[in-house]
């Protein structure tokens, strides 16, 4: 199999189908089938031919490129030679001089891993520096995540057609009361909706699939409207539209920030492309941020490249150009020479950072990260199947997979930066998750908490950890999320205190949740088996411990991960035993909830078994990653301006630190637990009782901390403030100035009036006469009668033939 | 036989064009008793068949046993009849319409081959010929409808018109379907590739030819206005329709025509698909009499085939009137709307869909299920066909007259393998062309 | 001038004819008051242009120059005859219009374009 | 010796102008519509003289047994009183003669200044010129788009330009039903306005 060829095939039909589907549904979707319900079948079948697709595209990485299990991370702990050998080794090469390190990334895994880059089509050449294409960058990464996008995506379809089939018809929207005191009455929206999930799975495709920063910017803002689609897709509810738009401007913040830094990284480097974009001939004609940064010749290691020290050192530059002693080329030649030294002098290492941190920006605001995070929560007006796929699985995510793609041009200080935003946004979700009693909601804030550990864990070195966490997490949030859905076609309620025993009622439903909550807190024996959740939360608490052990000072972090899973064990437990176990609350809902069709618990079966699964052996999932891990990144990296170490990954594979990880993710997790049990399960302390007992805390965290009220009195009340000076220096200076002209114009209007008549129209009117009576002379010949036209066109005939025949024979001839 | 004349007869061989002449006059005279004497019999046969059916005896007086001298007295009474023509009457018009008719119905004999080699004039597009002249019968009809000045007269002719011209729509798609079967319009060659068992026979060529035949037969039904499309002379409603002012020789004549195209539509149907003097069981074949390769166009056992086979054709055709005859009298009139709708409504898209489903079935089977496409005796060579072209040689004859004998041998075998494989692909062509 | 019963005829023959037909048709057309007989003569008029059209694609009639432009001339003859055909229809229409409003068919009647 | 084929011709040739006049000079309609008749019958036989005789059928079967009798249909729908005559003044029919002859001359000076138009083929391309191919087959192929008649044209340029008519025949079988469809709608009854005439 030709990957190099076939690939970008493969993986770009798979972008492309759900696109058609997405058109086909715009231009027909209203005429198909009745209340347009073969939308669904035409979405379905479009995600579910990707998948096809990316499968396909998978076995045949798979069969290029063998997973070789040796430097994979054994999550069942068994195998640990060859493990401690590679540890002992990275550590050694970590405090050891370049050379060994050289001859150790030589002998591991540095060598440039496999990538398949190119451009499909040139868009736009501006000047000699802006090179805008469509182009692709396929590494496995690329591949597992369309593997798991269209997998989930085709699980969260099916199970939308059950879910949404109320919009077949019309709907009486019970949360829109209209002026006259009814309910909203509207045509259902079904088509629509499956049309914006099909919009979606070809722009997350194809930001997945994005060769260069400005196209996944583009498809990155493609997601972002999408998702203000589906927020706002019951936009009469006021909540619902809030929510859409505060979605999208809090993101838009974050884009600013990803803007700054796609300028830094392009004005400074010229391209957008990640990787070298190779001639005809196979050498290379541009080279790609990457390679720009981590170079081969020093072995990947991360230096500032010179088009940073240059555009940093722009002044000494300046001053080099300007000289009247020196032709450009010289002047090209000395700038050439004294870069080496600027860069010594640490120019341009700031613009790298700034470029770092820019981008991570924008994955701030996409995977709601600590500042950005207070949309998340609200997108849940959504439908569920919405968040299931956009809000938990995919978009949200997009942020983290950017963040592990341009992994290579992140300092140190950014990977730092990263950790700590993780760090805090998983310990305030995690807390505010707490006290949440809407069922989608405390899912919400399991993911934004979720999503800060795979930040924390990409931040602290551990990208293999924090992309894995990423697949399985993307799973088992998926699948919760279903479940929830589930409850909440069944209650027709979000409130968790209002549900209750629902287990009875619907035991599908129940059990794959509980197999999901399983997941997401990492049960499992340990060293033995146990749920995905269980071996990529590993990685990271073992990767947060090798980073104590490495820069102590930052121990925190790996205290916030280990009570994250506590936390999280907490909620996700208290969740279940709320929703499913203990006597009904509510008995009006609980008398009519029922379980779901099957279209609708199908898919969570399905789910629930690679909840359970995706993370063993059997699918080589960290072995496949490993392949995708960057060059370079395994060297030890220390900050410049921060004391920072970002430790080698493979050191967290070490025993001691491994055992130690596993030991200490399993207690915290069982804690969480077991205090669950306690307070829900068995119901041995009444929460209310605690409630009372931390008044204060309680409020705050029910409150989210407060944050809303925050941001209303530091940005939106300052904003509306100036927006009504504004308005009010609009009404009192500009409209009379405006009013005034008016009056002018009228008036010059009234001039041109009098010219218009007395001039023009006279003219006008003068040959109008004159063309009448020449119309009137001539009408004499228009008799209409048809015998006289025929025996005028017959002596027309003749007379011609005649005249040109002696014209003919007597003058041209020449005879 | 001209050439027969030329070659043989000294007398002609200084004059030829005596012998066209003569050999002309001789078709002429054969094909005018055709029509006379068959009008006579179909007259006659008629009354009888009606008489049988309306549970009577019919004329059983003159000419002792049948009364078969029947209508040979009414000829001569008529004959003898006063020749009226109406005060208010166009009379050149008046006069011309039966002889209009006449003609017409006469002239598309000329080109109506009774057995293989005896057609008066055969024309390489007999089927259309015959079609085109058939349709000019009318035009006497609504001559003598105009001309006779009589509302009667004129509501015939009208109606009579209008169901014609609507009718030979759907006539017209129906002999398309063994033209294009047999790949040729003319009538000897189409004869001729059903040779065999009745097998052959085209309305046993697929299910549409069998659909096909029917609506042809309605159809020539109505376009020679016979019951239950005979609205032109309907005796209830205008007395006698176009010939209401008629009488005497001018009247019969009228009947010549009808019966005359009764034959005439019958023998078609009887060529396109009941394969014409080809009977159901290949007797002559057999016995050997039939013409066969290389042997000289003239030979006696060839002419007794021809004998015979011309006595199969008529035998089909009699059967054919007779069967027209049979429906004219148990079937009841049509109203004009009904008429028309029959046509448009019905006859004219089950044509197309046959047509249609013709071409599909020729396309799909070439040769034909059951059907072996003979090589046919008479055949139409034309130089484009490639392989061997016309055999002006071996047969004295001028390809105007274009029956020429081509020998069964395996030479000409050959050549007709070259022109079926030039069909072939010259319609793969087409249907690679648009 | 050639005997016509013993000389081969050529196209001049036919063209004769063939503008004796359009000529006759011309007359027709702009002498017949009735709607009817000015339709009557654009048939003869085509029929003329058929003529020739058959005359030049016939190789029979070519003289010994032998050239014809062959069979074109008789598919344009086609195509000219069916049009005809599509055009005698719908003045047939028309004329039929023209009656159910003024009750007549003469052509000197419809002169309500008169200048 | 008589040469049939010029002899046909002049028969032919004679009723076809004959009744061609006839027709001009007829008053009454229907008599006009059935000169007409014989004389486009005649020209067919023209056309299978000279050896066109699928034009020939068609030429029959269109003109004769198709527009004639819709001209007829006019004459019965339209015909006011048993026979509808409309006189024409002297003047214009002085006017139309004058120019119709003109026309004439000018036609007839055309058709003969071609010098190889004069007569037909004498010798031995008359005997070749006698047997032609019968020309059925190769039109309706033509009609295809399949031009087997100039399989064999030496002339490659030619053979180039002489592509099919299946173009034309879509086009003009489209045009058919146009025709007929707004045929139909012109003809269809509306209410008569009897006593207006203008």
């Amino acid at each position: 199999m030709d990957l190099a060829n076939t690939l970008p095939v493969l993986l770009g039909l798979a972008c492309l189908v759900p696109l058609v589907s997405f058109v086909l549904i715009v231009l027909f979707g209203a005429r198909m089938g009745k209340h347009g319900e073969y939308a669904a079948y035409v979405a379905t079948g479009a995600i579910l031919i990707a998948f096809a697709l990316s499968s396909v595209a998978m076995v045949g990485w798979m069969g290029e490129h063998k997973p070789d299990s040796a430097h994979a991370e054994h999550a069942d702990g068994a195998d640990h030679t060859s493990d401690t050998t590679h540890a002992a080794a990275a550590s050694h090469a970590g405090e050891a001089g370049h050379t060994a390190d050289a001859a150790h990334h030589v002998s591991h895994s540095d060598h440039a891993k496999p990538e398949y880059s190119g451009e499909i089509y040139p868009l736009a050449v501006i000047g000699t520096q802006l090179k805008l294409s469509i182009s692709y960058y396929i590494d496995t990464l690329t591949v597992v995540m369309f593997c798991m996008v269209t997998l989930i995506a085709s699980c969260i379809h099916f199970y939308a057609i059950g879910y949404m089939h109320d919009e077949l018809h019309e709907v009486t929207d019970h949360e829109v009361h209209l002026r006259n005191g009814h309910h909203l009455v509207r045509p259902g929206r079904f088509h629509r909706f499956f049309q914006y999930l099909s919009l979606f799975c070809f722009s997350m495709l194809s930001l997945v699939y994005a060769g260069n920063i400005a196209m996944v910017f583009v498809f990155w803002e493609l997601v972002g409207i999408c998702s203000y689609f589906l927020i706002g897709f019951y936009f009469e509810r006021h909540s619902a539209s809030n929510a859409a738009n505060k979605a999208f401007i809090t993101n838009r913040v974050g884009d600013f920030g990803m803007l700054i830094g796609m300028m830094a990284l392009w004005g400074s480097l010229g391209t957008f492309t990640f990787a070298d974009t190779k001639g005809a001939d196979g050498q290379v004609v541009q080279v790609g941020i990457f390679s720009q940064v981590r170079t081969e010749e020093n072995h990947f290691e991360l230096v500032v490249p010179d088009g940073m020290v240059r555009a940093a050192a722009a002044s000494q530059v300046g001053e080099l150009v300007g000289k009247r002693s020196l032709t450009p080329e010289a002047a090209a030649a000395q700038v050439a020479a004294e870069t080496p030294g600027w860069r010594e002098q640490g120019f341009g290492y700031w613009l790298l950072c700034i470029a770092g941190l820019g981008i991570f920006c924008g994955c701030v605001g996409k995977s709601a990260q600590f500042p950005l995070h207070v949309w998340l929560p609200d997108a849940m007006e959504g439908p569920t199947p919405v968040s299931a796929l956009v809000h938990s699985a995919t978009m949200v995510a997009a942020g983290v997979y950017l963040v592990g793609r341009f992994y290579p041009v992140f300092t140190p200080e950014v990977l730092l930066v990263i950790a700590y935003i993780g760090g805090i946004t998983l310990f305030i979700a995690a807390t505010i998750a707490i006290t949440a009693v809407d069922i989608k909601r405390v899912l919400a804030y399991s993911t934004v908490s979720q999503l800060g550990y795979m930040m924390l864990a990409l931040g602290i070195g551990g990208w293999v950890a924090g992309l894995f966490h990423l697949i399985t997490h993307a799973f088992f949030k998926s699948l919760l999320f279903m479940c929830s859905g589930s409850v909440i076609h069944a209650c027709h309620t979000n409130d968790m205190t209002k549900m209750g025993g629902l287990r009875h009622k619907m035991p599908w439903t129940a059990y794959t949740m509980l197999i999901g909550c399983l997941a997401i807190i990492g049960a499992g024996i340990p060293f033995v088996i146990g749920f995905s959740g269980y071996y990529s939360k590993d990685a990271i608490i073992a990767q947060a411990l090798t980073f104590k052990n490495a820069n102590p000072d930052h121990a925190v972090l790996f205290y916030t991960a280990a009570g994250g899973a506590a936390l999280t064990a907490f909620y996700m437990f208290r969740l279940w035993f709320m929703t499913f176990s203990g006597p009904p609350r509510d008995h009006h809902i609980y008398d009519h909830a029922h379980e779901s069709p099957r279209v609708m618990y199908i898919p969570l079966v399905i789910l629930s078994v690679f909840a359970v699964s995706v993370g063993w052996g059997i699918f080589h999932l960290t072995d496949l990653l490993e392949q995708a891990r960057p060059a370079g990144i395994l060297t030890k990296a220390t900050g410049t301006l921060l004391t920072v170490t970002i430790p080698n990954e493979h050191d967290s594979h070490e025993h001691a630190i491994h055992t130690a990880a596993t030991w200490i993710a399993f207690g915290t997790a069982l804690s969480g637990l077991l205090v669950a049990v306690l307070f829900y399960g068995i119901r041995k302390v009444d929460p209310a009782e605690v409630q009372q007992t931390f008044r204060p805390i309680y409020r705050f965290l029910v409150n989210k901390w407060h944050f809303d009220e925050l941001y209303r009195a530091i940005f939106i009340h300052p904003l509306l403030f100036l927006s009504r000076r504004v308005a009010d220096i609009d009404r009192s200076v500009i409209d009379p100035f405006i009013n005034r002209c008016a009056w002018g114009v009228r008036k010059l209007a009234v001039l041109d009036d009098a010219i218009d008549r007395l001039g023009v129209d006279a003219a006008v009117n003068v040959t109008a006469r004159g063309i009448r009576a020449l119309g009137n002379s001539l009408r004499v010949v228009q008799t209409g009668q048809l015998r006289q036209y025929v025996t005028f066109i017959v002596i027309g005939t003749v007379a011609l033939f005649v005249l040109a025949s002696f014209v003919w024979s007597y003058s041209w001839a020449g005879n | 036989m001209a050439d027969y004349l030329i070659n043989n007869v000294g007398l002609f061989g200084s004059y030829p064009w005596l012998a066209y002449l003569l050999a002309g006059l001789v078709h002429a005279a054969l094909l005018l008793q055709l029509v006379a004497v068959g009008a006579l019999f179909f007259i006659w046969l008629e009354r009888k068949v009606a008489g049988r059916i309306q549970d009577r005896l019919g004329p059983t007086r003159v000419g002792g046993k049948f009364g078969w001298l029947q209508t040979l007295a009414d000829g001569i009474k008529l004959i003898a009849k006063e020749d009226l023509t109406p005060g208010g009457a166009d009379r050149l018009l008046f006069k011309i319409a039966p002889y209009v008719s006449f003609c017409a119905s006469f002239t598309a004999l000329i080109s109506l081959p009774f057995a293989f080699g005896w057609v008066a004039q055969s024309l390489n597009i007999g089927v259309f010929f015959v079609i085109a002249v058939l349709g000019l019968e009318i035009f006497g009809v609504i001559l003598a409808g105009y001309a006779s000045a009589s509302k009667w007269s004129l509501f015939g002719a009208m109606r009579e018109a209008a169901q014609v011209v609507s009718y030979e729509v759907p006539l017209g798609m129906c002999v398309v379907v063994p033209v294009l079967i047999c790949g040729t319009m003319d009538l000897t060659t189409i004869a001729e590739m059903q040779r065999g068992w009745f097998t052959n026979w085209l309305i046993f060529h697929d299910p549409f030819t069998f659909i096909t035949f029917w609506v042809y037969f309605t159809c020539a039904l109505a376009s020679v206005n016979r019951a239950p499309f005979d609205l032109a002379e309907a005796e209830s409603e205008l007395v006698a329709g176009f010939h209401t002012e008629y009488s005497g020789l001018r009247w019969s004549f009228f009947f010549m025509a009808e019966y005359g195209s009764m034959l005439l539509v019958s023998v078609l149907a009887a060529i396109l698909f009941f394969g014409g003097w080809n009977g159901p069981i290949p007797i002559t074949d057999w016995v050997g009499w039939s013409y066969e390769s290389g042997t000289d166009p003239v030979t006696f056992t060839g002419y007794l085939s021809n004998l015979l086979g011309m006595l199969n054709v008529l035998g089909k055709g009699v059967f054919g009137v007779t069967f027209m005859i049979w429906v004219r009298w148990t079937l009841p009139r049509l109203r004009i709307d009904q008429v028309m709708k029959t046509c448009l409504k019905y006859c004219t898209p089950i044509a197309a869909v046959m047509f249609l489903g013709a071409v599909i079935w020729k396309y799909n089977f070439p040769g034909g299920l059951f059907f072996r496409s003979q090589v046919p005796l008479a055949n139409v060579q034309e130089t484009w066909q490639g392989g061997g072209g016309r055999l002006i040689e071996n047969s004295g004859q001028n390809s105007q007259q274009s029956v020429t004998i081509t020998a069964r041998s395996d030479a000409s075998q050959s050549n007709n393998q070259t022109q079926v494989v030039v069909a072939n692909d010259s319609r793969r062509q087409e249907e690679a062309l648009p | 001038m050639m005997n016509l019963l013993t000389e081969p005829v050529g196209v001049s023959h036919y063209l004769v004819v063939g503008a004796i037909l359009f000529v006759s048709g011309v007359v027709c057309m702009a002498t017949k008051r009735n709607a009817l007989g000015v339709l009557m003569g654009i048939e003869l008029v085509l029929n003329g242009a058929n003529v020739n059209f058959i005359a030049f694609s016939s190789p029979a009639l070519q003289g010994n120059s032998g050239f014809s432009i062959g069979l074109d001339g008789q598919v344009i003859a086609l195509f000219v005859i069916v049009l005809a055909a599509a055009e005698a229809a719908v003045a047939l229409a028309i004329t039929l219009n023209f009656y159910n409003n003024h009750a007549t068919i003469d052509v000197d009647q419809a002169d309500e374009l008169k200048g | 010796m008589i040469n049939w084929n010029s002899f046909f011709f002049l028969l032919f040739a004679l009723v076809a102008c004959f009744f061609a006049l006839a027709v001009v000079f007829t008053g009454s309609v229907v008599r006009m519509a059935f000169f007409l008749v014989l004389c486009l019958s005649a020209t067919a036989g023209l056309f299978f003289l000279a050896n066109a005789d699928f034009v020939g059928a068609m030429q029959l079967l269109i003109y004769v047994g198709g527009t004639m009798v819709l001209l007829v249909f006019g004459v019965m729908l339209t015909a006011q009183g048993p026979f509808v005559r409309m006189k024409t003044d002297g003047g214009q029919w002085l006017v139309a003669l004058i120019v119709g002859s003109s026309l004439l001359a000018v036609l007839i000076t055309a058709a003969f200044r071609v010098e190889s138009w004069r007569r037909g083929p004498v010798g031995e391309a008359a005997t070749a010129s006698t047997n032609l191919d019968p020309t059925a087959t190769p039109i309706g192929m033509a009609l295809l788009g399949v031009r087997v008649d100039a399989v064999d044209e030496p002339d490659a340029v030619l053979r180039s330009g002489l592509s099919g008519y299946l173009l034309p025949f879509e086009i003009v079988s489209v045009h058919l039903l146009v025709v007929l469809i707004g045929a139909a709608y012109l003809a269809r009854t509306k209410k008569r306005v009897r006593d207006r005439t203008v």
